[in-house]
């Protein structure tokens, strides 16, 4: 069910497969930072704090 | 204030030489560049007003990153702040000299570097005059570049980073007024309008420098 | 001339190191300000030259009445002694810089460029700057470091001469003057980490 | 109870803890929907082929990008002004995102470039503020890093950004008066009669809504960190004090 | 000397990111030439090769100036020259980081600045390979330069004059190399050049180095 | 280990400042130079550790055999104690920074950037420093500048210590230091302005 891209397929693919790249790599980064981050302020309080 | 602008130009002669060396650095971009582009003087004059506004532009960046940065590590500015001088008036008097140790002299070397590049001849006014409009704002913009920087070590590279986008319009503007006037069209618009800038960063941005200098000092 | 002190706290990084600092200095008296290193004497003075908000409390006297010494002396290197000096009497709209060298022995290196002095000269003209600010507080940060014995006998000379003119000296230091003075020590004052709180409080 | 009580950073912190799940399910969703439409479900353009289903990354993108600095605006004044430190931290958060933004806009504009105009770069004047836009993002985040005390570099921050916005402004016209130049005119205005046509458009109008959406969700969680983060150094300096 | 390495890496990552200042001045150059030439693509790509190395070279100098004078500043220079270490290894050293903060980035950041300026396709080959041979020689010579002004104040535009003469070689054969090759004609003479430059200033320059340091420390 | 001074010489910026300077240091033993401010003490102590040469004369050790801490102490500000430590430590080939960390009390401080220390604080990593080079001759000049009493105390013991372990310290202060030590006034060494000579001389 792809649909045909024709010529422009590389230019269209492409696209979309660098828009998604970065953004999956700007999400991994601002989650891995907030559990780093997370974690060090539970251990620092030394109790499990949600807030 | 006299006093403060008599030091600050005293001690740009005397440190290795502020005017020298801010043109030199000028002469030596326009002096490179022929080198990496090649000598055919119809490029080179077609790109001659550009190069000279960013070499302009270079040279003041350069020589930028130590108006306050100096003062700074050898504690003159802590003891500037607590002297009777209003902090604004410290800034513009810094900006002030700085471009009458770079701006001003470059600007009249200006005309002996077009010559190196093939400047066509009618853009010879133009260039004078459009260097003489705009380089005050590149002296400020920089000045509060600076102040943003200053504390930091090694801010230089960081304040050339936060000021070049700032120096886009006056760059555009001052290039197109040359390059109108290389081809007789009219320049009264980029004029004006670089006119306007500096005019406009004069008026403003003392005020913004002081403020992040307090900042920096507290 | 009188400054008083009232519950003044200062932080430093964000931090509050000193709290609850009180004390009175009338004319013609010097106030020595004492602590172990860390303690927060430089911060304290740099609150009361004005070059930083204090944290809580209240300084009675305009941050325009201070001359404030810092652990560096604001020397350009490239100027000689009196041209070093001569611009600081002209910020502060004084004239007469004879006095300030010859309080501080510097005639001699009058011509000299800073550069070229050792650590003692270039301290002795950085506490020559107080005498041509004419301000009345002086405010000094380990002033006598680097000086000689006969180079701390003229600083001495120069605090008692400008208290008999009616000014006051707030110093931080290490070792004895040999100055009439009242002592204040901070260790006391040291601010005591706050109540766990909620995130407003720990953001200070 | 005033607006501001939000900007409590513990208030904010309960409350984004709270809305954070539904942002980022409605994102997941309203996106995926957007793109999978416009990706598979729409027809060719008849002049530009299947490139146009560039712009259902290309636009929203560009739309986050030139936002996103209008929100820093907004914060740095309000941490000016009243100095909250949720809305400092906010701008601080949004950067980052910005950034990438306009890389995406960027890069797929560069990408859709080069079959449509024949060259990847042009020096055309919304592709050119586009990419001092960026410089402003790299230096305003470089002037974050660079500061260590969190005051300070908000402080100061906020200045650049707003002496940055008035310069941005400037640049806009200067460029304009420099350039005038290939870039497709605004297709999407609500009161022109031109508009693309309808295929094209609601596709997009959700893939807007789906990017504005991701920004806000990761505005709020990047916003969640830097408070942590903050507050983890406020109890180390702590904890070295005692 | 690796622990020497591995500090110089890790305060220029520290210090507001050696990396990536660096780079970003390039870019910044980049992007400000079109804005003084103008913007027709036919212009820039003719001078792209050129203004590319004029940029790199320039994003070197503005790192250089602090090679040595940071630690000359701080008194760790007085120390490292006390210390076990020969003096020439510690110029090898500083420079060999500079190149890997400065000259590395750099080289794989030019293709997409290529893009920015239109340097035609069969060019981007040969500007890779060009800045790889020629940006160590880069850092070499200015860390020559930076050795000679150590303990100037605001040495770093005298050390601008001093450096840019002796680039000179390396640009032009860099930007031949580029030049030649986005026309099809054979590059092997300029790089061979380049690579004999390069491997010169290695072998040399490090002594020449270390006796100016000496003579500043004096 | 011995330290033989035999007649030295010493010039600053072209002149000479101190001339006919003669003494013995021996394992175990502290000297302490003496004299005003300019005298020419750092410029000594440089030509001790080899970072200029002498005039005239002769040192009978190694500068390699030399730690050498000056009026500034040699810190990066952006990374922590521990870093500043470790990298010095490695750059002389040993290894163990707690000692060192531990005879100046900076265990607490040891994750603080530099940046962050009190004038104090940085004076005591920068003789720190001293502890890591493992070199048996420590020649100081005025270490004890912006300590505190119990800092002067810690420093006094790492002194002593070190001369117990077959080390020797020669040190330039202006204060007392509450160590057993030798004195040396470096006033009676003022280099006299020469005859005028020929032009060779006249240069020097
Ligand atoms: C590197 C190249 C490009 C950049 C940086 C760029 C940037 C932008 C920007 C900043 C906008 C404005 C978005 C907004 O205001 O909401 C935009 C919109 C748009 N762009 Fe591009 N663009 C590029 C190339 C292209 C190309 C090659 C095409 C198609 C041939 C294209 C088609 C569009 C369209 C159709 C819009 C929507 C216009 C509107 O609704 O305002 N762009 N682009
Ligand atoms: N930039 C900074 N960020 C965080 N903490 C700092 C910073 N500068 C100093 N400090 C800390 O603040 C405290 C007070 O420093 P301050 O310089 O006021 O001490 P001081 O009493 O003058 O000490 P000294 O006698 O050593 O000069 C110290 O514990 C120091 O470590
Ligand atoms: N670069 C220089 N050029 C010329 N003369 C200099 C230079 N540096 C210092 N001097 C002079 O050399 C003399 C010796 O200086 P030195 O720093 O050795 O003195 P010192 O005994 O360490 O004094 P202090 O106790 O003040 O530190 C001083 O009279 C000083 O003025
Ligand atoms: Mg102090
Ligand atoms: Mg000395």
């Amino acid at each position: 069910m792809m649909p045909d891209l024709g010529k422009y397929a590389v230019s269209v693919l492409s696209a979309y497969g660098a828009t998604l790249a970065i953004v999956a790599l700007l999400i991994w980064i601002s989650l891995r930072r907030g559990r780093k981050v997370q974690d060090e302020l539970r251990s620092l309080e030394g109790r499990r704090d949600d807030a | 204030m006299i006093a403060l602008l008599i030091r600050d130009l005293r001690l740009a002669i005397r440190t290795g030489g502020g005017f020298g060396l801010g043109l030199a650095f000028f002469l030596i971009i326009a002096v490179l560049v022929p080198f990496g582009v090649g000598p055919d003087s119809a490029v080179l004059g077609r790109i001659a007003p550009g190069i000279l506004w960013v070499g302009a532009l270079l040279s003041c960046l350069l020589s930028l990153d130590r108006i306050f940065a100096l003062d700074f590590e050898d504690g003159s500015l802590d003891l500037l702040a607590t002297a009777p001088i209003p902090l604004e008036g410290l800034v513009g008097v810094k900006a002030f000299s700085h471009w009458l140790t770079t701006g001003l002299p470059l600007t009249l070397a200006a005309p002996v570097l077009g010559l190196l590049l093939s400047l066509p001849e009618p853009a010879y006014l133009w260039l004078i005059l459009s260097l003489l409009i705009g380089t005050p704002a590149l002296s400020f913009i920089g000045a509060f570049g600076a102040s943003l920087t200053v504390g930091l070590k090694r801010g230089g590279l960081l304040l050339s980073l936060l000021v070049l986008p700032l120096y886009v319009p006056t760059l555009i503007f001052g290039a197109e007024t040359i390059r109108r006037g290389a081809e007789g069209l009219g320049t009264a618009t980029p004029l004006t309008m670089l006119g306007a800038i500096t005019l406009g960063t004069l008026a403003v941005l003392p005020f913004a420098s002081a403020a992040a200098i307090r900042i920096n000092l507290r | 001339m009188e400054l008083q002190v009232v519950d003044l706290g200062v932080a430093r990084g964000g931090l509050p190191i000193l709290q609850g600092v009180s004390f009175t200095l009338e004319a013609g008296q010097v106030l020595v300000l004492r602590g172990p290193n860390g303690i927060g004497k430089t911060t304290l003075l740099r609150a009361i030259a004005g070059l930083q908000p204090a944290l809580s409390g209240h300084v009675s006297l305009d941050p325009e009445a201070v001359a404030y010494a810092a652990h560096a002396d604001g020397l350009k290197s490239t100027l000689s002694v009196l041209e070093n000096l001569t611009f600081w009497a002209q910020v502060y709209g004084t004239t007469d810089v004879a006095p300030a060298l010859q309080a501080f022995a510097l005639q001699n290196l009058a011509d000299r460029p800073a550069q070229n002095l050792s650590a003692g000269q270039k301290r002795r003209l950085g506490l020559a700057r107080l005498l041509v600010t004419g301000r009345p507080l002086w405010v000094l940060d380990e002033p006598t470091v680097s000086l000689d014995a006969s180079a701390v006998t003229l600083f001495a000379d120069a605090v008692r001469a400008h208290c008999a003119r009616g000014g006051a000296a707030l110093i931080a230091t290490h070792i004895d003057l040999g100055l009439q003075s009242d002592l204040l020590d901070l260790t006391p004052f040291k601010a005591t980490a706050m109540a766990q709180g909620d995130f407003d409080e720990a953001f200070l | 109870m005033s607006f501001w009580e939000y900007a409590n950073p513990k208030r904010f912190m309960a409350l984004s803890s709270a809305a954070l799940p539904w942002f980022t399910a409605l994102t997941a969703l309203v996106l995926s929907v957007g793109l999978i439409w416009g990706f598979f479900f729409t027809p060719d353009d008849f002049r530009q082929g299947s490139t146009v289903k560039i712009i259902y990354i290309h636009v929203p993108s560009a739309f986050i990008a030139i936002n996103a600095w209008l929100m820093m605006l907004v914060t740095s004044l309000v941490w000016l002004v009243r100095r909250h430190h949720v809305s400092a931290l906010a701008a601080r958060a949004a950067a980052p995102i910005g950034l990438a933004m306009t890389c995406i806009g960027l890069i797929t504009g560069a990408v859709w470039g080069q079959p449509m105009w024949g060259t990847w770069w042009e020096w055309d004047p919304r592709l050119t503020s586009f990419l001092i836009l960026g410089l402003f993002y790299l230096g305003y985040i470089a002037l974050w890093e660079a500061i260590d005390d969190a005051d300070t570099a908000a402080d100061l921050t906020s200045v650049l950004c707003i002496v940055g916005s008035v310069f941005a402004v400037l640049s806009r016209y200067a460029i304009l008066f420099w350039n005038q130049g290939l870039h497709q005119g605004a297709s999407l205005s609500l009161d022109k009669e031109e508009n693309v046509h309808d295929v094209f458009a609601y596709p997009l109008w959700t893939c807007i809504i789906g990017f504005v959406l991701l920004f806000i969700t990761l505005v709020l969680l990047r916003t969640r960190t830097e408070i942590r983060a903050r507050r983890v150094k406020a109890l180390i300096a702590r904890e070295r004090m005692a």
